[in-house]
């Protein structure tokens, strides 16, 4: 079990640091350069844990990276990641989606303690951005779950993947769910428009300015790790699941270069007027949705 | 709530840039070439440097100094001395170059340069008489 | 031109200078009524800038200001003077807004006073304790001397002037030596052997 | 560990060295392997101190794309390796340049472009630069030119890797050795007003007058 | 007004700042994100060109000048060498005015180029900058070529121009506009028309229109509030009487009219680079024969010389006192005004993620403002 979930964050944190070498890579070509290697993420988390760390505001400063690493590896290790086999079944037959939507903002809400008591205005500002973008982004995604979970009759992740082997994938059935739980994940994953917390024409990098060296480091790999489990869940709950390594890679990494093409087309909104499109378009896709499965099932 | 259909959907066209060739010049290996008639580094033909101090003289930054030469390149030479040239200082005006009454000193089109001591930047004219030429 | 009738009424004199470019020499005393007028009755409503130069030797500030009128066809310079001792000018930021930061830097690189300005307070420079750095009086080489050693390395550097005196000298030396050589050796070879001498003379 | 993962890197460099050089103690294999993650990812504040800050959008964008090499700009001094000082260093500057360098987090790196901080450059005469940056900061790779081409600070970038990957002497290790040396010059042109001083009240000085 | 700022926190927005455009700083009081004051602080860039101008000879001085503005060194040039020529009543050949001509709007474009990435990545659309900062990139590879300098050109001196056109040159030019004819259009799908960018731009900075002319604003700034002014039509100077352009204008006076306009003077730039090369005299002296170095002098006069530069209206104020040195050079450019009459006013009340947007947008350049 131990060995298991051990094995799972470490490809979690193989793919997700690959996925984000990639994703620079992507932009990159499509910005008409080169761009780094596939590994350079891993260069740059190795590098920064070797870094030296004199910034210290107390241990809730510290704590705050490490409450956010915890929500990821906890929301990883309760995602399924494979359909059919039992690997990580017991663990996550035990959680839920309810669990997994709380565990999604304890990172954030950890972080805001932590960058609290760093006291730079920056950091604050990008952590008060963060939250609420996390309003607006909770909204449709969490109508689409709950939209989700009434077609299934069941709060159950693994129940969800199942019934779509029979009853067809979401995507097809509920397509309208699909683009509103899409329009927020962009934002989850921190692209543009959405990247506001960390805007760095703003507010330097927002809720990370004042971190440096091994907390960088860790919240960087909680970053992979998180991108990860978010993709997995997308492709668990509208996808049909992977039952093979080749089928996760497959289905994640759509959905992946889906939200890196919207990430690198837009600009950025502020923060109101993300939050009111939020509110407006992908709520209102989602509720639509919504009201088609509880009038039409 | 009009959406601005044209707005959103105008810029994916971005995405088809993807598959093109990257525009980069990867430097290290491949170097772009750089014109004749830029304005890099100092050489100076010492067989026609006639030590005049011309170049000292129009220099509005003082980086020029007049010094000695390892050993006598040019009877014709009135001082004995040849120019070298603090790039702490240079603005590579070619201001020099333009005033050199022998034409002897002229900008190259080499022009990168990176040390770790700043102290390593007094610079002697490479000895050759055309740009793109191998010192001699 | 109209500008020059109404000026010439003011008893003023309007200098073209180049193709779009007039100006005008008033008295301080009447610098401040001036502008006014061109604000409010000759149209001149853009104050294009102020600016202010040395003239050590003659002991005053040359205050220009460049007016521009709505068309921005040409550009009128109102000169004045003013003593550079104790400079001081009306301000003019309640009228142009922009004159209130020209006038700022002006107070900071020549040190003209500004009664009434709510902020003469530092442009570029910072804890600057020294002279106006841009009067004329101020030398610039002489206080970066005093504030920064440059790098010590140049020290071999020689005097071309002097080397070329040097090196004529030598080459004169060695001429005169030479000669003395050459001459010493003919009358050597005199010595050695007349016979030759004798054999040439014939 | 992933040694076939140090050995899948894109020059491979790491893994032909350790064969070269033969070495036995594992300490020395972590630092040597260290040294070269640092060298291959360098993340850079670009602090336009002058006229560089204009070839550093060509140097950062996709003409010379210096992220191939794992040079990355970030914002904040405080995720830095390297602070680049592009050019001159008026007084004013340099107390602001002073702060940015000492929030930074060891390892730490300088990089100078231009001629000016080395020795003044075409504005050794003026009243408010400063000529010699090295009396004040310790700085790990000068670069020529007014201003540098990108392949120049490209140049400059490789230097760097080189020299950190060698593991010579960096810039912040003379900076913590002569600490005293540098405070010194610090305080001798700028007077004591090392740290940028907030204490002018602007708003109030406008106010006052207006309101 | 001291009330209002009881619960404000103060940020310095700059000098080390990605959003900031060089190296400045703007002081900012925030209510949570609202800007209640704002500050402008310059200084940081200060290296008194006006003082080692004076210092200088004529010939020395004119290879200065080009630093003042680091992004268009340009029309530095062009105003030091007309204000000398003014000064010392000399003329110059129709060739070097064409040629210098050819090279302030080049410079234009790539200014251009250098401001849309600007204000693409002041929204975090870091594609624009990518692939606009390589466009203006070729056009320095032909700088490169024609005056032997990438940024700082040397190029216009007094009396003409320092080098004649490289064989083939105006070919590659033309070719060039070809190419950025095609990427305007790319442009324009990308970042003009953008969603984001529109949602972001309009209505942010709105420029009153009746202060824009007593406060003395130009450039784009003025132009997109509806006033059509342009130096290069109602003072021409070198070949501009005699081709044909418009003065593109926007009424809204926010920045998205101004991106608009901006875009525009791109268009008609090229316009102007395509008659230049059809009109470029085959012969001609480039350089008039000028006295040397210690010889030159100049009369006791003084003179103002406008340009307009891709940000607006760029002046010099030149005097000589009989000698071979400049007895005074004032450099009066368009972002003194912008920077702190117009940017201290525009911010209040906006966001801070309007900050870099709005200075991007007035073409705020911190070296010029402070020489």
């Amino acid at each position: 079990m131990i060995f298991q979930i051990i094995l799972l964050i470490m490809l979690a944190y193989v793919v997700g640091f690959i996925y984000f070498g990639l994703y620079r890579n992507i932009t990159a070509r499509i910005q008409g350069r080169y761009g780094p290697t596939v590994y350079q993420s891993f260069y740059d988390s190795i590098k920064l844990f070797s870094k030296n760390n004199t910034v210290s505001y107390g241990w809730m400063f510290y704590l705050g990276p490490v409450i956010m690493a915890t929500g990821a590896v906890l929301t990883l290790v309760l995602v399924p990641v494979f359909s059919d086999s039992d690997f990580l079944r017991s663990v996550t037959s035990q959680g839920n989606l309810f669990v997994l939507l709380y565990l999604m903002v304890l990172g954030p809400l950890g972080n805001a303690l932590a960058v609290g008591t760093g006291g730079n205005p920056f950091g604050v500002m990008g952590v008060v951005r963060g939250l609420t973008r996390l309003i607006g982004l909770e909204l449709p995604f969490y109508i689409a779950v709950v939209g989700l979970i009434i077609a299934a009759n069941s709060s159950d992740i693994v129940h969800i993947i199942d019934l779509q082997k029979t009853a067809g994938l979401n995507i097809i059935n509920h397509p309208l769910l699909f683009i509103g739980a899409m329009i927020s994940m962009v934002g989850f994953f921190g692209a543009s428009p959405f990247d506001i917390p960390g805007a760095p024409q703003e507010v330097y990098s927002g809720p990370r300015t004042e971190f440096s060296g091994k907390f960088l480091a860790l919240l960087m790999s909680q970053g992979s790790l998180f991108a990860f489990a978010k993709l997995v869940l997308i492709v668990d709950l509208f996808l049909g699941g992977a039952d093979s390594l080749v089928m996760l890679v497959l289905k994640t990494f759509t959905i992946f270069v889906a939200i890196i093409f919207i990430g690198i087309v837009y600009g950025r909104y502020k923060v109101e007027q993300a939050v009111d499109f939020l509110m407006k378009l992908p709520t209102l896709i989602a509720v639509l949705g919504l009201a088609r499965i509880v009038w039409f099932g | 709530m009009a959406i601005d259909v044209k707005g959103v959907l105008s810029p994916l066209s971005a995405i088809g840039t993807l598959f093109e060739h990257p525009r980069t010049l990867t430097y290290p290996e491949v170097k772009k070439d750089i014109p004749i008639g830029y304005r890099g580094f100092h050489i100076n033909n010492l067989e026609t440097c006639v030590g005049c101090a011309s170049c000292e003289e129009i220099c509005m930054n003082d980086a020029i100094d007049m010094i000695h030469p390892d050993k006598e390149y040019n009877v014709k030479n009135t001082s004995g001395c040849i120019p070298r040239i603090d790039y702490g200082r240079c603005c590579w005006c070619s201001l020099c170059t333009d005033v050199c009454p022998p034409g002897s000193l002229k900008l190259d089109n080499i022009c990168t340069h990176a040390d770790c001591d700043p102290d390593n930047f007094l610079y002697m004219p490479k000895n050759h008489k055309n740009i793109g030429e191998e010192a001699s | 031109m109209d500008l020059a009738s109404k000026l010439e009424k003011l008893s003023l004199q309007l200098v073209q200078k180049q193709d779009y470019l007039y100006s005008v020499t008033v008295g301080f005393e009447r610098l401040e009524s001036l502008l006014l007028s061109f604000l409010n009755e000759f149209g001149y409503i853009t104050l294009d800038s102020i600016n202010c130069r040395d003239d050590l030797e003659d002991g005053f500030f040359t205050i220009t200001y460049c007016l521009q009128t709505k068309d921005r066809d040409h550009v009128v310079m109102v000169q004045t003077k003013i003593q550079r001792e104790n400079a001081s000018l009306p301000t003019m930021h309640t009228i142009w807004p922009q004159a209130e930061i020209m006038e700022r830097e002006m107070h900071e690189m020549f040190g003209v006073d500004f009664p009434g300005h709510p902020t003469l307070i530092d442009f570029a420079l910072e804890y600057w304790d020294n002279m106006p750095p841009l009067r004329r009086d101020f030398d610039t080489l002489e206080y970066v001397n005093s504030m920064n050693p440059f790098r010590e390395q140049r020290g071999d550097a020689l005097d071309a002037k002097e080397e070329m005196k040097k090196k004529r000298e030598a080459k004169k030396a060695a001429k005169l030596k030479a000669q003395q050589e050459a001459e010493a050796k003919a009358a050597l070879e005199a010595k050695n052997n007349p016979s030759d001498e004798v054999k040439n003379e014939e | 560990m992933e040694s076939g993962f140090y050995g899948s890197s894109t020059d491979g460099s790491l893994k032909c060295k350790f064969e070269e050089s033969g070495l036995a103690n594992t300490h020395d294999i972590m630092e040597k392997a260290v040294r070269w993650f640092r060298s291959r990812s360098i993340f850079v504040v670009a602090y336009g101190t002058g006229c560089g800050a204009i070839e550093m959008p060509p140097t950062f964008t996709s003409r010379y794309d210096a992220e191939r090499m794992g040079v990355v700009g970030v914002a904040t001094p405080r995720q830095a390796d390297l602070i680049i000082l592009s050019g001159y260093l008026a007084y004013k500057t340099l107390r602001r340049v002073i702060r940015t360098y000492e929030q930074m987090q060891k390892p730490r790196y300088i990089m100078t472009l231009g001629s000016c901080p080395i020795n003044g450059g075409m504005y050794w005469d003026s009243y408010n630069t400063i000529k010699k940056l090295d009396d004040y900061l310790p700085i790990d790779v000068s670069v020529t030119g007014c201003m540098p081409r990108p392949e120049a600070v490209i140049d400059g970038f490789v230097l760097l890797q080189e020299r950190i990957r060698n593991g010579e002497k960096a810039g912040w290790e003379k900076y913590d050795e002569n600490f005293e040396f540098y405070k010194e010059n610090q305080k001798r042109v700028l007077g004591g007003h090392i740290d940028p001083s907030y204490e002018t009240d602007w708003y109030n000085l406008k106010s006052g007058g207006k309101a | 007004m001291k009330n209002n700022l009881k619960n404000t926190i103060k940020i310095f927005h700059g000098p080390q700042h990605p959003g900031i455009t060089g190296n400045m700083s703007v002081e900012l009081d925030l209510l949570g994100e609202t800007i209640k004051r704002a500050q402008t602080h310059v200084g940081y860039l200060h290296r008194g060109f006006e003082k080692l101008v004076e210092r200088r000879t004529v010939v020395q001085a004119f290879t200065i000048v080009c630093r003042i503005c680091v992004p268009e060194p340009d029309p530095n040039e062009e105003n030091f060498a007309r204000a000398v020529e003014n000064l010392a009543g000399l003329e110059i050949s129709e060739k070097a005015k064409y040629i210098r001509t050819m090279v302030l709007e080049m410079q234009r474009l790539a200014t251009m180029f250098l401001w849309m990435g600007g204000q693409a990545g002041s929204i975090g659309l870091g594609l624009i900058p990518q692939w606009s900062v390589c466009d203006r990139d070729y056009m320095l590879d032909l700088f490169e070529e024609l005056t032997g300098g990438r940024v700082y050109h040397m190029y216009a001196f007094p009396g003409g121009v320092r080098r004649d056109l490289p064989e083939g040159f105006l070919d590659k030019l033309s070719d060039l506009l070809d190419y950025y004819e095609k990427r305007i259009i790319v442009y324009n799908n990308t970042f003009f028309d953008n969603v984001i960018f529109k949602k972001r731009a309009i209505g942010v900075g709105v420029v009153n229109r009746d202060e824009v002319l007593k406060n003395g604003y130009v450039g784009q700034t003025m132009r997109a509030c509806g006033i059509q002014k342009d130096v290069r039509k109602d003072m021409p100077y070198l070949m501009y009487d005699k081709l044909d352009f418009d003065i593109p204008i926007q009424q809204d006076g926010d920045v998205y009219a101004r991106a608009i306009v901006r875009r525009d003077e791109m268009l008609q730039s090229i316009r102007i680079l395509r008659q230049i090369i059809k009109q470029m005299p085959k012969e001609g002296d480039i350089l008039q024969k000028i006295p040397k170095h210690r010889k030159f002098k100049l009369p006791a006069d003084d003179t103002y010389v406008q340009t307009e530069s891709a940000r607006g209206a760029m002046s010099y104020y030149m005097a000589g006192d009989g000698s071979e040195k400049i007895r005074r050079m004032q450099v009066r450019g368009p972002s003194l005004v912008h920077a702190y009459t117009l940017l201290e006013k525009l911010l209040v009340d906006s966001e801070l993620a309007d900050v870099a947007m709005t200075m991007n947008s007035l073409g705020i350049c911190p070296p010029e403002i402070e020489r």
